[in-house]
C-alpha cells in the first residue's frame, strides 16, 4: 500500500512544476506559453492525423506483441505508452533530419517512413537490422544502451561541417536526432555525447522519453535530479515535456528542433511518459511495480485524451471507426508478411562482414558450405 | 548433502553461502535486486540481504566496475552481474586497466577481490549481443582470472571460490545450460577451481572444452563410442590460467586434439591450446590440433544460430577429420 | 596579438562571477561570506604552515624537473602553479579520508604524508605505483583520465554502507574525494561517476582543477559552460573557488568536507588555477599557448600572494628564509635517493601480477630466468 | 618520386595526400591541431587544412570513436589519433560493437570507413600505459581490418589504403620506429596492404613478425647468417586477415617457424599463426612453431622493459631451439 502511494507520489513529484502540456487526460487544451503558435498552426485535420499514427503504431505494437506469442517472433519491445512522445517528435522533424533511435522507436520510425514490416526482422532473428538508414534518415535500431548517442553527436557535427545549418533554407538546414531512455542517461557515452554536442555547438536534439523504467529499475536508481536539467551542465539547456500529449510533444519537438536548425546549438527534451506494457516480451513487470501506478498512468493514455480532444472539436464515430479499420487492415499486413518470412540462406553469415575481400570470410564460408553439402550428399545417397 | 539444482539456481546458492559467510560480499548490477536479474540468478537474495547488499546499480557498466573497485578499495567483495555477455564491452577499460592491474600497480599492497559475472555465448535465439563469447579478449589481459564452469556442481563451487580469491575473477556463465540440472555436492568441493578435468576417459582423441560446449562433448563421445572409437573429454574450467599440464598429459596418451568453443576461431581459445599443446607435445602428435568454433563473423541473427554454434555434428566432423590422419 | 587578448579575456571570462576569493593577488584578505568562518579558525602561524607547505611542494616539483633533465627520471608532471589548489584542499581533509589523485597531485601527496621520494618511483621506471595507498588513504597515481573518479565514487558508496558518514562522530565520518582535470571532465568515467555518487547521495567530493589546459587543448575544447555546474544535472551542487588562493580553497574545501561528512550528499569544487609549466616535461606549450597569457596568470601565483599577506600579518624575512633552507635540505635529500635507487630485479615484473600462484606466470618467470642464467654460464665460461 | 623520410613522417605524408585527393577525410584526435599531436604525425596539417578537418577533440575515446562513426554514417571519413595505445581502452565498446559491425548490422547499407590510428609498442622508456600492444584483442572481433606497417614506405602507402578502404581499419603505428629513416617511393606502392611480404629469403627458417619487430627480425637473420644458417623474415603487416598463404609456402619449404610480437604470448597472434601454420603444413614441420613475445604480466615499468621486450638474444634463442628439433 505505502509503496503504492509513494510511487504515485514519486512520479508527481518528479514530473514537477515545469512540465510543458498542451492537453491534459481530460482532453482540454491549456495554454502554454511560447508553444501556442506551434499548436495553432494545426487544424483538426492535422491533429487527426496525429490520432491515426498513434492508433496505427499502437496496433503495430500490439501484433508485434502477438506474433511473439505465437511464436513468429522470438521478442519484442512494445512502445505501449509512448505513442505520443514518439510521434510529437517525428512529425516536428523534416526529411533532412536524421534520426538515431532506441530498441522501442516504432513510433518515429513511423513518422519516418519505415513500413512495419521491416521492423519485425530484429526481433524474428531474420537480421540485425532490417532498412536502409540511408534511404530515410531513420538509423537501424541500437540495442548497446546510449551507444547511438554518440553517433548522433557526430553526424551533427558532420552536419556543420557541411554547413547545412542556420542557413536559413528550410530544407537545407538539418538535425541530428538522438533518441534513449532514462536508463540510458547514466551511460558515459550519452554524457560524452552531451559533451561533443555542447563543445562543439553542434545540431543535435537529445530526445530523452523517460518511461519511468529501465526494465526492472525506476528513474530514482538513475539520478535524483529531473533529467531534462542533465545537459545544463554541458551547456544544453533542457526542458520537459509531457510525453503523453501528442500537441506538447510536437510544439516542443517543433521549436527545438527550429532552434537547433537556426545554428542556436544543440537542446534536450525529456519527455516523461510511461511504458504501459512490459520492457519486452521477455519481461515480468508484476515482480516490481504496482497496479496502482500502472493505474494511474493509464489514465494518462495519449490516445484517449486525443480523441476526447477531438471528439470535442467534432470528429465523428465513422471518422475513428475508419481508422480502426485500417489498423485491422494493417496489422493483417504485418501478419502475413511476418510468417512468409524464410530463414535466411547460412551464407548471408558471411556476407556483410566486410564489404572488401577477405581471405578468411571467403575460407570460412567455402568450408561451411561444403560441410553442409557434404549433408546434402548423405542424404541424397540415402 | 547432495541436491539436484539447475545450474542458474547453484550459483544462486553459491553466492547466498558466500554471502552469509563473509558480511563483505556484496552484489552490484542492473535489475538484480527486486527482479533477481533477468536470468533470476539472484532471486530472492536482496530480500533477505537487502539492499545494501544487494545493489541495483545505474544502467552504466564502466560505472558498474569502477564502482566496485572502489567498494573493493574500502575492504568490501564485490560480485558484478553484467547482464549479457556483450554489454561488458563499455566496461572493458576498467575491467583490464584497473581491476586487472592495480595489484600490480600498487606493488601487491592492494588487492581488487572482484567478482565479474558474465552470463555468455548462445543458442537462447536472442537478439544481437545477447549470445557472445568474449572470453579470449580477457584471458589475454594479465592479472584476471577466467573462470567457467559447466556444471551446477561446478557453478556452486566456483563462484564461492572465485568470491574468495584475491585476485579479480571473470566468471562466466554458459547461459543457455542454466537451465539444466545436475546434481550438488554442498560438502564436497570435487576438483580445485584452477584445474581442468577428464570428464569422460579416452584413448583415441582428445576433445576440450568448456561452459556451453562440454555436453556438446560428451554427446560427440557418446557418438563415437558407438561408432567404437574412444574419445577423451575435458573440461577446461579455468580458461585462464589454462591448465595445460593435464591437457598435455592426454594428448601425449591419444595423440589427437580437438578444441571446440562457441567464441571465434580465430584468436580463441583454441588457438592457444594448439599452440602450446603442440609445442609440449610435438613428437606425440598424429594429427595437427583442429579447432571448431564460432565464424569471423558477428555472432548471426537467430535464425542462424544454429549454422554458427559448434554443434554435435561440426564436432564430429573435426573428429573425424583428426582421426583420419 | 589579438589571440593573446582573447586568450586573456576568454579566461577571466570563464572565472566568471562567482568565484569565491579570499586573498588577492595583491595579498589583500577579502571577504567570502560564508566561507570566513574557515579562515577565522586559522592563525598567522596555521597560515604560514601553508606556505611552507607551497614552497616544498615547489621545491619537490623544481627536482622533480631538474631530475628528469640530469635523466635521472624519464618523465616529470610538473604541480608549478596548482600548489593553492592543492595544498587547499589537502589541509581541509582528514585522516580517514581517502583521496584518489590523477598523476599531477604532489602537493596533496604532500599532505597525506607520502615522503616526496616515493613519488620518483613511477616517473623514474621503477615500478608503476610507489607507496602503499591504504597507509596513508592515498591512492596511486592514476595515468588513464577519469577512471580514478568511479574508485573514488565507489569507495564513497563503501564509505556508506559501513554507516562512516553522518554520524556526527568528526573522527570517524568520512568522505572520498575524486582528484581530476578539467579535461577529465570529457570522459564517460567522470560522467558516471557524478551519476553513481548522485543515486547513493554518497560522500564523494569531486576535485577538478581546472588548470586552462589538457595538454595543448584550451577548456573551451572541452566545454562551454563553466565546469562547476558540471554536477548540477546529476543532483550534485557545485562551486568555483580560486585555485590560486590557498585561503579560499582551504575554506571552500573545509565546507564542502563538513557538509559530505554530514551526510549531506556529494559535492563539485572546481579549483580555478593554472598549469603554469609544462603538460610534462615531454611537453613545449610555446607550440600552443601564449607568453601573454603565462604572464598574466604568472601574475596571480599563489606563493606570492599568500607571501605578500604573510608579510603584512608581521612574518619575518628570516622566517621565510628558514622555509627556503628546509627546501634545499629536502631537495638534496630528494636527489640523493634518486640517484642512489637501483633497477628493480626482472623477476619483479611476475611477482605481484596475481596474489595467488598462477601456473602460466610461474612457467614464464622461471623459464626467463633461467635464460638470463644462461647468459652468466657464457660470461662465467667466457 | 623516392625520398628519404622517418616513419612518422611518411604517415603526414601519407594523410596529407590523402586529405588532398578527398575532401571528405577528416582527422579527430586529442592534442593533434597546434601541437600536431604528440608525436608530431601530423604536424602542420591543421594549419593547411583548416580546424574543420584537423579536430582537437574533447578527452574522451569512446566520444572520439563514436563520433566518428556518426560522421562516417554523414559521409565523410574520419581519421582517428588514439594518443597512446593503453588509452584505446575507453572506446573499445563503440570500436568492436558499433565501427566492427554496423556494416554487416544494416546489411550491408551502411560503410563506416573509419580509420582508428594507434601509436603501440615499448621502447621508448615511457610509463604505464604508453607501450601496450593490443592488436589482438581487436583482431579476435570481426569486422575490423588490422594493419601495422614496419617502414616508411609503407607506413606512407598503407595509411592511404586504410583510408580509401571502406572497411573500418585499425592501423598500429611502430612507435619506437617512428624516428627510423626509410626510402619513400611515392609513386610505386609495392605490395598490396592485406599481403605479408618475404623481406629476406632463407631456406632453413620462417620468422614472422610485423611492426615494431621486423628490424630486430631481420638483425637476426643477420646474425644467424654469419652462423651459416638461412632465416626467410616475413613482415606480416596486415593482423587481420593474415595472409596465411604467404606463410605456408615459406615454411613448407623451411620446414621451421618462430612468430615474434611485443603482444603478450599468451592469446597473442603467435597462437593464431601456431595453431593456422601447423594445420596447414603438419607434414612439413620439422619442429613446433615457436613463439617470443611480451609476458602474461602488465606491461612492466620502463627500467625493466629490455627483460619485456623480446629482443635479438630472446629471439636467437628461440631460433636455435627450433633449429636444434
Ligand atoms: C550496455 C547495455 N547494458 C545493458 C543492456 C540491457 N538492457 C536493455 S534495455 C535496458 C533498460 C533500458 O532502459 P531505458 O534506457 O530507460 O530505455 P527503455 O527500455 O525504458 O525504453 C537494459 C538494462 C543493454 N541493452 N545495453
Ligand atoms: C584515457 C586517456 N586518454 C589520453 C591520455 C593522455 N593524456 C595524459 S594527460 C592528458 C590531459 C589531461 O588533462 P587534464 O584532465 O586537464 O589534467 P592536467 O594534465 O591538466 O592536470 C592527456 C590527454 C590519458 N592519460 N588517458
Ligand atoms: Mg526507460
Ligand atoms: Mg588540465
Amino acid at each position: 500500500m505505502t509503496s503504492e502511494i509513494s510511487a504515485g507520489a514519486r512520479a508527481k513529484r518528479q514530473a514537477g512544476p515545469h512540465m510543458i502540456q498542451m492537453l491534459t487526460p481530460e482532453g482540454e487544451r491549456v495554454s502554454s506559453g511560447e508553444y501556442d503558435v506551434f499548436a495553432a498552426e494545426l487544424d483538426t485535420q492535422d491533429l487527426f492525423g496525429f490520432y491515426r499514427d498513434m492508433v496505427l503504431v499502437r496496433r503495430v505494437d500490439a501484433e508485434g506483441q502477438a506474433l511473439q506469442r505465437q511464436g513468429q517472433l522470438g521478442l519484442w519491445a512494445p512502445l505501449l505508452g509512448q505513442e505520443a512522445a514518439q510521434i510529437g517528435l517525428g512529425r516536428a522533424l523534416r526529411k533532412q533530419d536524421f534520426v538515431f533511435p532506441t530498441y522501442r522507436e516504432h513510433g518515429v520510425a513511423w513518422t519516418r517512413g519505415i513500413d512495419p514490416t521491416e521492423l519485425l526482422g530484429i526481433f524474428r532473428g531474420q537480421s540485425h537490422g532490417g532498412w536502409d538508414p540511408q534511404a530515410n534518415r531513420f538509423h537501424t535500431y541500437t540495442i548497446v544502451i546510449g551507444s547511438q548517442v554518440l553517433h548522433a553527436a557526430g553526424y551533427g557535427m558532420g552536419i556543420q561541417m557541411d554547413g547545412d545549418v542556420g542557413t536559413g533554407d528550410i530544407d537545407r538546414d538539418s538535425i541530428a536526432v538522438a533518441c534513449f531512455g532514462d536508463g540510458a542517461s547514466s551511460q558515459g557515452d550519452v554524457s560524452e555525447g552531451l559533451t561533443f554536442a555542447g563543445a562543439f555547438n553542434a545540431p543535435v536534439l537529445f530526445y530523452c522519453q523517460n518511461n519511468q523504467w529501465a526494465i526492472s529499475e525506476p528513474t530514482s536508481i538513475q539520478t535524483p535530479t529531473p533529467l531534462y536539467q542533465r545537459g545544463k551542465g554541458f551547456g544544453i539547456p533542457g526542458i520537459r515535456v509531457d510525453g503523453n500529449d501528442v500537441l506538447a510533444t510536437y510544439a516542443v519537438a517543433r521549436a527545438s528542433a527550429d532552434s537547433i536548425r537556426a545554428g542556436n546549438g544543440p537542446l534536450l527534451i525529456e519527455a516523461f511518459t510511461y511504458r504501459m506494457g512490459a520492457h519486452t516480451t521477455a519481461d515480468d513487470p508484476s515482480k516490481y511495480r504496482s497496479d496502482a501506478e500502472t493505474e494511474a498512468w493509464a489514465a494518462k493514455d495519449p490516445i484517449v485524451r486525443l480523441r476526447r480532444y477531438l471528439e470535442n472539436q467534432g470528429v465523428t464515430a465513422d471518422e475513428f471507426a475508419a481508422v480502426d479499420a485500417e489498423a485491422d487492415q494493417m496489422a493483417a499486413r504485418i501478419r502475413a508478411a511476418c510468417v512468409e518470412m524464410a530463414p535466411p540462406p547460412p551464407a548471408e553469415m558471411w556476407t556483410h562482414v566486410y564489404s572488401e575481400p577477405h581471405a578468411l570470410v571467403d575460407e570460412e564460408r567455402d568450408a561451411y558450405l561444403a560441410y553442409l553439402d557434404s549433408f546434402a550428399d548423405v542424404e541424397e545417397h540415402a | 548433502m547432495t541436491s539436484t539444482m539447475p545450474l542458474s539456481k547453484a550459483i544462486t546458492a553459491g553466492l547466498r553461502k558466500a554471502m552469509e559467510d563473509d558480511p563483505k560480499v556484496v552484489l552490484i548490477g542492473e535489475d538484480i535486486g527486486k527482479l533477481g536479474g533477468v536470468f533470476r540468478v539472484t532471486e530472492g537474495l536482496q530480500k533477505d540481504f537487502g539492499e545494501q547488499r544487494v545493489i541495483d546499480a545505474p544502467l552504466a557498466e564502466s560505472g558498474i566496475v569502477g564502482t566496485s573497485i572502489g567498494m573493493a578499495i574500502r575492504g568490501f567483495r564485490p560480485v558484478i552481474e553484467i547482464q549479457f555477455d556483450a554489454f561488458i564491452f563499455p566496461a572493458y577499460d576498467q575491467i583490464v586497466t584497473q581491476v586487472a592491474k592495480l595489484h600490480a600497480r600498487t606493488g601487491g599492497n592492494e588487492k581488487i577481490p572482484v567478482v565479474i559475472r558474465v552470463p555468455y555465448g548462445g543458442g537462447i535465439g536472442s537478439p544481437e549481443h545477447h549470445s557472445e563469447s568474449p572470453e579470449a579478449v580477457f584471458a589475454h589481459h594479465a592479472g584476471l582470472r577466467v573462470i567457467s564452469p559447466s556444471t551446477a556442481h561446478d557453478a556452486y563451487w566456483m563462484i564461492q571460490d572465485a568470491i574468495r580469491s584475491d585476485d579479480p575473477v571473470m566468471f562466466f556463465e554458459p547461459k543457455r545450460r542454466y537451465w539444466m540440472k545436475g546434481d550438488v555436492d554442498t560438502d564436497e568441493r570435487g576438483a580445485a577451481t584452477h584445474s581442468a578435468q577428464v570428464v569422460r576417459e579416452g584413448t583415441d582423441l582428445t576433445l576440450v572444452s568448456y561452459g556451453p560446449l562440454v555436453p556438446t562433448a560428451l554427446d560427440v563421445a557418446n557418438a563415437k563410442a558407438d561408432e567404437g572409437a574412444n574419445v577423451e573429454v575435458i573440461d577446461l574450467r579455468s580458461l585462464s590460467p589454462i591448465d595445460f599440464d593435464t591437457v598435455e598429459q592426454s594428448v601425449k596418451r591419444t595423440g589427437r586434439l580437438v578444441v571446440a568453443h562457441e567464441a571465434p576461431v580465430f584468436l580463441g581459445l583454441g588457438a592457444e591450446l594448439a599452440a602450446r599443446i603442440t609445442e609440449r607435445s610435438f613428437y606425440h602428435l598424429e594429427a595437427p590440433v583442429l579447432r571448431v568454433g564460432g565464424f569471423h563473423t558477428p555472432y548471426p541473427p537467430s535464425k542462424l544460430e544454429e549454422h554458427y554454434l559448434p554443434d554435435l555434428d561440426r564436432i564430429l566432423d573435426a573428429v573425424d577429420r583428426s582421426l583420419a590422419y
